[in-house]
């Protein structure tokens, strides 16, 4: 058996679904965020993965990935921004009691 | 081969992590213990300590961590350019001109509005 | 390829490096500074422990192992004692990339990596997480604060850091440090010329990276405890120490590689020429710990973003403008 | 100026109520003489139409056509025949005569005033649309208006009512609305306009499509006419409007209804309003003999008029649902004939009659005695001689007293759908007879017998009143007499439609 | 590869509003701090200015630029009207929202600003990168905004929420872009189009319906709607009405794009789905819709379920009803919802409630507010003649053309339903009594931005040719 | 043989810290655990001849965005040691959920034959990547600057004090 496409994918398979359970479990908002990353992180192994063995020629995954990368860091500058807003109103990250309206 | 020069990498950093470790390990090996319960409370001066660890920092904290990351993200497009850019002629330049005044402008903004400032 | 063999030698010359580095970084720089400061302040320094204290560092260690393990009760104990290891890791790896000279027509570098700076820089980043970690796992609210003081310092000596960097990749064109060596040619040839602020930036930025004075006050211990280090003792303590002087060397070397043109110079071999830039850069170093009192944070933080940040990013854009047209 | 006459007509009252928001407010008499003179205008525009207009010719007249959105198709087109003209002059002089009326509204005069002149607008523009999306737009802009004037001025329990009537009809426009489409995309080349559909009936091949919309159509136009049994929001409707809602509501909004099937349903459709006539025959037989029984029941009078509406409406929908049987079959197309005669009159003669019978309840309740129960009258025979003659005038006309225009109306429609439907027609007649044993109970117990001490000091019709609905008696009594004007304008129109038919 | 100096003239209204932004931040730094809505009326000139060049565009032929990453066509063009259109709109009703909430004034005109130039860039991308770059620029700038009143719970509550769902699903929606690019190796659309025709179909499937996760959250489609009503209750309500309307429309232009420029080719049946969801969408928004008392939730929910319409016209979108109906009815909506929130804003700040009964008597302390809320509720309802009839009109028809009659009969149903709603608010305004005195007419720059609502909703119902003839040219040019 | 060793060596690096990141009760430790996920994930570009993105995953995302959360989960409640349930009741619907998709995921990826493009990846990635970025990707990188700007304004907006 030799290293191929399909064992990055299966990783990243299971990356995602990692972030996801974080994102669908978790209380604190910091932790659904940590979650979201992990997503993110799977999507860029698909992406440099894929630039690997479906597209060689052009470097676009990785770009993506590089933009990807990017994204995230925006993601969690202005999200924590919000976390700590609300922490300082309610003294919480606990999304389920940042609850004033219904959910 | 290019994974050669990884398979460095990693020895470096597992090896690294071992010896340091090892380092413990010799430590807790040769060291003296005693069950004397005060030596394994937290140092806090010397008083007591009170309350948990904690205080409610300064949001300043954040702010640099989060100028930080801006500009760190902003380093990692200079870093392709700047060893392209001399082929690729002054579109290039002008190119990483604009990038690069768009997010002096955000340091602009974030000095003129205090995020810069300790107190 | 055999496999086999080349993990064996990727271990050695991991083995090999770090011994090498306990010694000449950790063991000489710890006597080194002391004896530089003694001179500088008009005093000897240690001296009775081998010829001329030079086994002072040494019998420290050997103390130092044996003394006691103390955990603190409320820490968290794993991530208590991982910590030093990372922030000891990461001040080695930086190594991995510095080209020492040349033998014979082989280049003395573990690996010349294709990304080689932005390695460095990477690595460089690692001792953040160790840092924060070790402060926050004390369970200390000193540990934590002086821990988080650290972290703000050397995030945002980072920046300047990798402007300098980009800059000199400009210059030569390439991320790999036998390639930016290789681009200085001759004496004038040497980045330090063409990139002198850029060379002013990193060294400031290095120094401030390294904690060292007058950049050290998150470890300040008239201020803080030794800030993230209050919980820390024995071995632990000591790998912490070892981690920032191999960083320190690190980046003298990398200031080396980068701007004084590596080990190119005439009639002594490379090596030679190589060691001598840099415990040039590192006795600078020491000197200005001796001579400057410690910054405040609030100067500290202001150098770095509105001074070297701008600074930085404007020097770029007038390498960038000079080599294009 | 012939040439913009419909328009004219139709956008009279909106200008005037446009002119009425800008008078600023406290000036209550201007706003009513503005309201007043667009009505009034508007009606005498509409008498105009008469002079050009050709008694003879069957075609669409006075058309006016112009591009509105041509991207897909839809212009602005005008007309009125020997079946709209009618309708439009009715549905002008009725909200003249609500206007007039409606002279003591004193809350909020100017969006009463507004709305009511909105609503004209809307409902003369159904009358005289012949494009389909312009025909939906009027349809539906006389929605709000009404919805704002129940809710508004209405009764007690007028918030229900009026949503209740608004939810209704949107049922029935949106499906028409997809009905409209279906037509729309299976024309060929595509049209909304109602005449050129007419022409390519576009669905006639395809009978599954064809069902959709007609049964589209029917739901919308059932609603409004209203048929059993979607007339649950008439009874609400009518009697939580205001008497001059009512008015309109009654004598011009049910039209809307029949209108369509005659104007849309069955020339669109025929050959599947055919298929589905016998049915909703028996849905019209089943409104006109529940409708009757239910009134007789009702001590509220307004109630009573309202359900009197549902019998009367069941009428219309006998005579267009016979003719729709007769579609293709040359035999009967002359009972068809007489029988869409028969309907279409009856609109007219339904239109004028209610509406004086909303107008004369409302004339007691509004001004007068505060209440509307049957029980609590008696003997005003005596008090109220003007009042009384026009009621009873209106009554018996409404019960189809021959000499009388309810008379003319029903007779016609008996004839025409006896030669289609002679069994269905035989049992609808006895709902002449349950409507007439209730319109002379009423009589008797409101005007008849002791006067309840309480109404001795109720005054007679005054000016306005009498003005408002001297009109109507006398048009009930002159079609009555001589319906042949009147008729002859139909006949020329449903005999052209129903030659088309076969 | 040069870049070619013609396409920079393609991207003259980019420019001039990356542009624009730029220099408000560079006024906004240097503006004393009561001067600050300075900053705003530039934008607002900014803004007008940008039209020219836009409207300059709209007969040039279709095409794409820079590398084929960038389409320059009368689609892009419509949807750059309505992000400028709106984005003036939402900020002359800040200028009334935003005094005693927050010192920052400046910066919200300037991310409202940039906000526009997101959606621009959304509707023009025709590369997944560009694409996933430009959804996050709108999403960041609109968390930020959503969050915007610091020290008001509800907005950290809008914020947060709004973030954490945000970034959830484009972390899912570049999951499904990474699948995409794996079946096609490329990230262009235009490219993968040509390559989706041989695509292996699970995995296809998978990376578009999780791509369908993300866009389907700005659009706020079931199932990824939840934001929605916490968001546009607690967000500062001019945030709500540009999130309700630009950044909904960015949505389906990125929804469009993606699905009839890339997808459409390959084998997926993506139409079943979307009508589908087109279906629960609008059905769910408007029974949740039916009991809320607060104005704003409302109209969150109500956009759910005109996100449910729009995805109808996604969905039926061949034809000459299809697309133009979605594009027309997008028109409608933007003028006709914007109108409802500024009517909110006026209430909210005079009245200090959003509740629905304290709009009690609304028609008679002010007259005109009540008239064109009822305006733009009947056009929400789609009674003509407003545009909102005009849309329904267009997208029924597109319905009933595309043989999905069963998706027209619920959506019937569902207007119907929502009047219940709507009529409510007419109900309250002008059926109930008003509790005590106090006329709620709001300032100028708000009374501008809801007369210029008002007048767009009903020109597009009165007179709609120009505007049938703009959706009919931005449909066309779609797949060049 | 060796990089399939490898592959799987750094696979366990990735995802075991990863259970650790969404399970822990302690969020620091589940903030810290990140460090090794990243540096799993930065392996395997390398196994991909992704060194540059590697380099960037190692600055970025274990050298900057771990450090900022720490930073806010310092100055929260990571801060004050209370131990607060992390989970909320829909952990059992959550862990379902994510196991299906898993699975699904897995499936269908190991059915799919994945194409095979033309071509291999230059020697030296990072003046390809700045090559793409400067010409066919000019407007992803103007773009990204906006997009940072916007991050650095909005971020300081909310994280401020209102005066």
């Amino acid at each position: 058996m030799a290293l191929g496409l399909t064992h990055f994918l299966v990783v990243s398979a299971l990356l995602f679904c990692l972030g996801l359970y974080g994102v669908l479990t978790r209380r604190n908002a910091v932790a659904i965020l940590m979650g979201i990353e992990l997503m993110l992180n799977a999507a860029n192994i698909n992406l440099v993965a894929f630039n690997k063995y479906v597209a060689p020629a052009a470097l676009n995954g990785q770009v993506f990935t590089l933009v990807v990368i990017t994204l995230a860091a925006c993601e969690v500058g202005v999200g924590l921004a919000l976390v700590m807003a609300a922490y300082r109103n309610l003294e919480t990250v606990q999304v389920d009691r940042i609850n004033m309206l219904k959910w | 081969m290019l994974l050669l020069d990884w398979l460095y990498v990693a020895a470096f950093a597992v090896i690294g992590l071992l010896l340091a470790a090892l380092s413990l390990a010799i430590v807790w090996v040769l060291s003296p213990r005693s069950a004397y319960p005060q030596k394994r409370m937290t140092y806090e001066s010397g008083v007591v300590p009170i309350g948990q660890a904690w205080a409610q920092f300064n949001i300043r904290y954040y702010l640099f961590g989060l100028v930080f990351v801006i500009f760190a993200v902003e380093v990692i497009y200079l870093y392709p350019w700047a060893i392209v850019f001399r082929q690729l002629g002054k579109f290039a330049f002008f190119e990483m001109l604009i990038f690069l005044v768009v997010l002096l402008l955000g340091l602009a903004y974030a000095w003129r509005k205090g995020a810069l400032e300790w107190t | 390829m055999n496999w086999g063999a080349e993990i064996a030698k990727a271990v050695l010359a991991a083995v090999g490096m770090f011994t090498f580095l306990a010694i000449v970084a950790a063991m000489f720089g710890v006597l080194l500074e002391r004896k530089i400061g003694g001179w500088i302040q008009s005093r000897l320094g240690p001296k009775h422990v081998g010829p001329q204290g030079l086994l002072q560092t040494l019998a420290d260690t050997l103390k130092l192992l044996q003394k006691e393990h103390i955990t603190p009760r409320a820490a968290d104990a794993v991530v208590f004692n991982t910590a030093p290891l990372v922030v000891a890791t990461a001040g080695l790896m930086g190594w991995l990339v510095i080209p020492f000279g040349t033998l014979g027509g082989t280049v003395l570098v573990v690996r010349d990596l294709n990304i080689g700076i932005l390695f460095f820089a990477a690595m460089a980043s690692m001792t953040v997480i160790g840092i924060l970690a070790g402060g926050w796992s004390s369970n200390n609210k000193y540990s934590l604060l002086g821990a988080l003081r650290s972290a703000s310092q050397m995030i945002s000596y980072e920046l300047p850091l990798g402007m300098a960097l980009v800059a000199v990749a400009m210059e030569a064109g390439t991320l790999s440090t036998v390639g930016i060596v290789r681009a200085q040619d001759g004496w004038m040839g040497s980045f330090i010329f063409r990139q002198f602020p850029a060379f002013v930036i990193f060294l400031v930025a290095a120094t401030a990276e390294v904690n060292r004075v007058p950049f050290d006050l998150p470890e300040a211990e008239s201020e803080l405890v030794a800030g993230y280090l209050s919980e820390y003792s024995g071995m632990r303590f000591s790998l912490f120490m070892l981690g920032e002087y191999a960083e320190m060397f690190a980046m003298a070397a990398m200031t080396t590689t980068l701007f004084l043109g590596g080990w190119k110079g005439p009639l002594l071999p490379p090596l030679v020429w190589f060691f001598l830039k840099m415990y040039l850069v590192v006795f600078f170093m020491m000197w200005v710990r001796w001579t400057f009192p410690r910054f405040r944070l609030d100067q500290l933080l202001s150098l770095c973003w509105k001074v070297l940040l701008p600074a930085g990013l404007i020097w770029i854009l007038i390498s960038g403008y000079r080599i294009t047209f | 100026m012939e040439r913009y006459l419909l328009t004219i007509t139709v956008f009279l009252p909106l200008l005037g109520g446009l002119i009425i928001l800008l008078i600023p407010k406290g000036r209550d008499e201007l706003m009513k003489w503005v309201a007043a003179a667009a009505a009034g205008l508007a009606f005498l525009v509409s008498l105009w139409l008469l002079g050009p207009f050709e008694m003879g010719s069957a075609g669409m007249q006075l058309q006016e056509r112009y591009l509105w959105i041509p991207g897909i198709g839809i212009n602005y087109h005008l007309g009125v025949d020997g079946l709209s003209l009618p309708l439009l002059i009715m549905t002008a002089l009725l909200s003249l005569l609500s206007v007039v009326y409606s002279w003591r509204i004193e809350m909020r005069l100017k969006e009463y005033l507004f709305l009511f002149l909105l609503l004209e607008t809307g409902t003369l523009g159904v009358f005289v649309a012949l494009d389909f999306f312009l025909f939906f737009v009027f349809w539906e802009i006389t929605l709000v208006p009404m919805y704002l004037l129940i809710g508004i001025w209405g009764g007690p329990r007028r918030e229900y009512a009026a949503i209740k009537f608004f939810l209704y009809t949107l049922v029935g426009s949106l499906a028409m609305l997809l009905a409209i489409m279906l037509l729309y995309f299976n024309a060929e080349p595509r049209t909304f306009g109602i005449l050129e559909l007419i022409q390519q009936q576009p669905l006639a091949r395809v009978p599954a499509l064809a069902a959709l919309a007609f049964w589209g159509f029917f739901l919308s136009f059932a609603i409004k006419v209203p048929m059993w049994p979607f007339h649950t929001w008439l009874p609400d409707a009518h009697v939580e409007a205001p008497t001059a809602g009512s008015v309109i509501l009654a004598a011009v909004l049910l039209k809307m209804g029949t209108y369509g099937f005659v104007r849309i349903s069955l020339p669109m459709l025929p050959e599947t309003f055919k298929l589905f006539a016998f049915p909703i025959a028996i849905l019209a037989l089943i409104g006109i003999i529940y409708g009757a029984l239910v009134a007789m029941a009702q001590t509220d009078l307004k109630k009573l008029v309202a359900y009197s509406s549902v019998n009367h409406m069941g009428y219309v929908m006998l005579g267009v649902s016979a003719a729709a049987a007769a579609v293709g079959v040359p035999e009967k197309a002359h009972a068809a004939t007489i029988a869409l005669n028969g309907a279409v009159f009856e609109m007219i003669a339904h239109g004028i009659i209610t509406g004086a019978l909303f107008l004369i309840v409302g004339v007691i309740y509004d001004y007068r005695a505060h209440t509307r129960g049957v029980a609590e009258f008696g003997g005003l025979g005596a008090r109220l001689p003007l009042y009384t003659g026009v009621t009873m005038m209106a009554m018996l006309a409404s019960l189809g007293l021959p000499g009388l225009m309810g008379f003319v109306a029903e007779f016609l429609i008996f004839v025409g759908s006896f030669g289609v439907f002679p069994e269905l027609t035989a049992l609808a007649v006895t709902g002449v007879i349950f409507s007439a044993a209730m319109f002379l109970w009423t009589i008797q117990r409101i005007f008849l017998g002791p006067l309840n001490p309480k109404w001795a000091e109720l005054p007679d019709l005054d000016r306005r009143e009498v003005i408002s609905l001297a009109p109507l008696a006398a048009l009930m009594l002159a079609f009555g007499v001589y319906p042949r004007p009147l008729l002859d304008m139909i006949n020329v129109a449903m005999t052209s439609l129903v030659a088309v038919l076969r | 590869m040069p870049i070619p100096i013609e396409d920079l003239w393609s991207l003259v209204p980019e420019f001039w509003l990356a542009a624009l932004g730029l220099l408000l931040v560079l006024l906004d730094l240097f503006l004393p701090g009561d001067r600050k809505r300075l900053v705003g009326w530039a934008a607002v000139v900014g803004l007008l200015l940008v039209l020219m060049p836009i409207l300059g565009m709209l007969g040039t032929p279709a095409r794409t630029v820079f590398f084929n990453t960038y389409a320059v066509d009368g689609f892009a063009v419509f949807f750059k009207i309505i992000a400028v259109v709106a984005t003036i709109l939402v900020i002359l009703s800040t200028m009334d929202a935003l005094r005693g909430h927050t010192s920052f004034e400046g910066e919200m005109y300037v991310l409202l600003t940039f906000a526009a130039l997101g959606v621009c860039l959304m509707a023009a991308s025709a590369d997944l990168i560009l694409l996933a770059l430009s959804i996050e620029f709108v999403s960041l700038s609109s968390y930020v905004m959503a969050g915007y009143f610091k020290s008001d719970l509800r907005s950290n509550e809008a914020g947060i929420k709004y973030f954490l769902f945000g970034a959830a699903s484009s972390a899912v929606m570049i999951y499904g872009f990474s699948i995409l690019y794996g079946l096609t190796g490329e990230t262009n659309l235009y490219a993968i189009a040509d390559r989706v025709r041989t695509a292996p179909q699970p995995a296809l499937v998978l990376a578009v319906g999780m791509a369908l996760a993300g866009l389907g959250f700005k659009v706020s489609m079931v199932p990824f709607h939840q934001w929605t009503p916490d968001v546009y209750e607690g967000a500062p309500t001019p945030v709500a009405a540009f999130l309700a309307v630009a950044s909904k429309a960015a949505g389906f232009a990125a929804l469009v794009r993606f699905l009839m420029v890339a997808i459409e080719p390959g084998p997926v049946d993506w139409v079943a789905p979307i009508a589908g969801l087109s279906a629960v969408s609008m059905t769910l928004g408007n029974l949740l819709a039916l009991p809320q008392r607060n104005i704003k939730r409302m109209l969150a929910y109500s956009s759910i379920s005109h996100a449910g319409f729009l995805l109808m016209g996604v969905a039926a979108h061949r034809g000459d009803f299809g697309a133009p109906g979605l594009l027309i009815y997008l028109l409608a909506y933007t003028f006709t919802n914007l109108g409802a929130f500024f009517v909110a804003i006026a209430v909210g700040g005079r009245l200090g409630s959003d509740e629905i009964p304290s709009y009690a008597g609304l028609a008679q302390r002010s007259a005109g507010l009540a008239a064109v809320m009822a305006l733009f509720m009947l056009s929400l309802t789609g009674i003509p003649p407003t545009g909102g009839f005009l849309g329904k009109f267009y997208i029924f028809g597109a319905a009933v053309n595309n043989g999905l009659l069963w998706l027209a009969v619920v959506a019937v149903i569902n207007s119907v339903v929502a009047l219940y709603y709507y009529v409510n608010v007419i109900r309250v305004m002008y059926l109930l009594p008003a509790p005590s005195g106090g006329s709620a007419s709001g300032p100028v720059p708000l009374r501008l931005a809801l007369g210029v609502a008002a007048l767009g909703t009903l020109v597009i119902g009165i007179f709609p040719q120009p505007f049938v003839t703009l959706v009919g040219a931005a449909a066309m040019l779609l797949r060049m | 043989m060796g990089t399939l060793a490898a592959f799987f060596i750094l696979s366990a690096v990735t995802l075991i810290p990863a259970v650790v990141v969404v399970t822990s009760k302690n969020i620091v430790r589940s903030a810290l655990a990140l460090v090794p996920t990243f540096f799993g994930i930065t392996g395997l570009y390398i196994l991909l001849r992704a060194e540059f993105v590697a380099g960037i995953q190692v600055l970025i995302y274990a050298g900057a965005i771990t450090v900022l959360i720490l930073f806010v989960i310092m100055l929260t409640e990571g801060g004050t040691g209370i131990r607060i349930r992390q989970v909320n009741e829909q952990v059992p619907v959550g862990a379902l959920a994510s196991a299906v998709l898993a699975a699904l995921l897995i499936w269908v990826f190991l059915r799919t034959p994945w194409p095979q493009g033309p071509g291999a990846l230059p020697e030296y990635t990072a003046a390809q990547i700045g090559t793409t970025l400067l010409s066919s990707m000019v407007l992803v990188f103007e773009v990204t600057s906006l997009v940072l700007l916007i991050s650095l304004i909005g971020a300081i907006i909310i994280a401020r004090r209102e005066r």
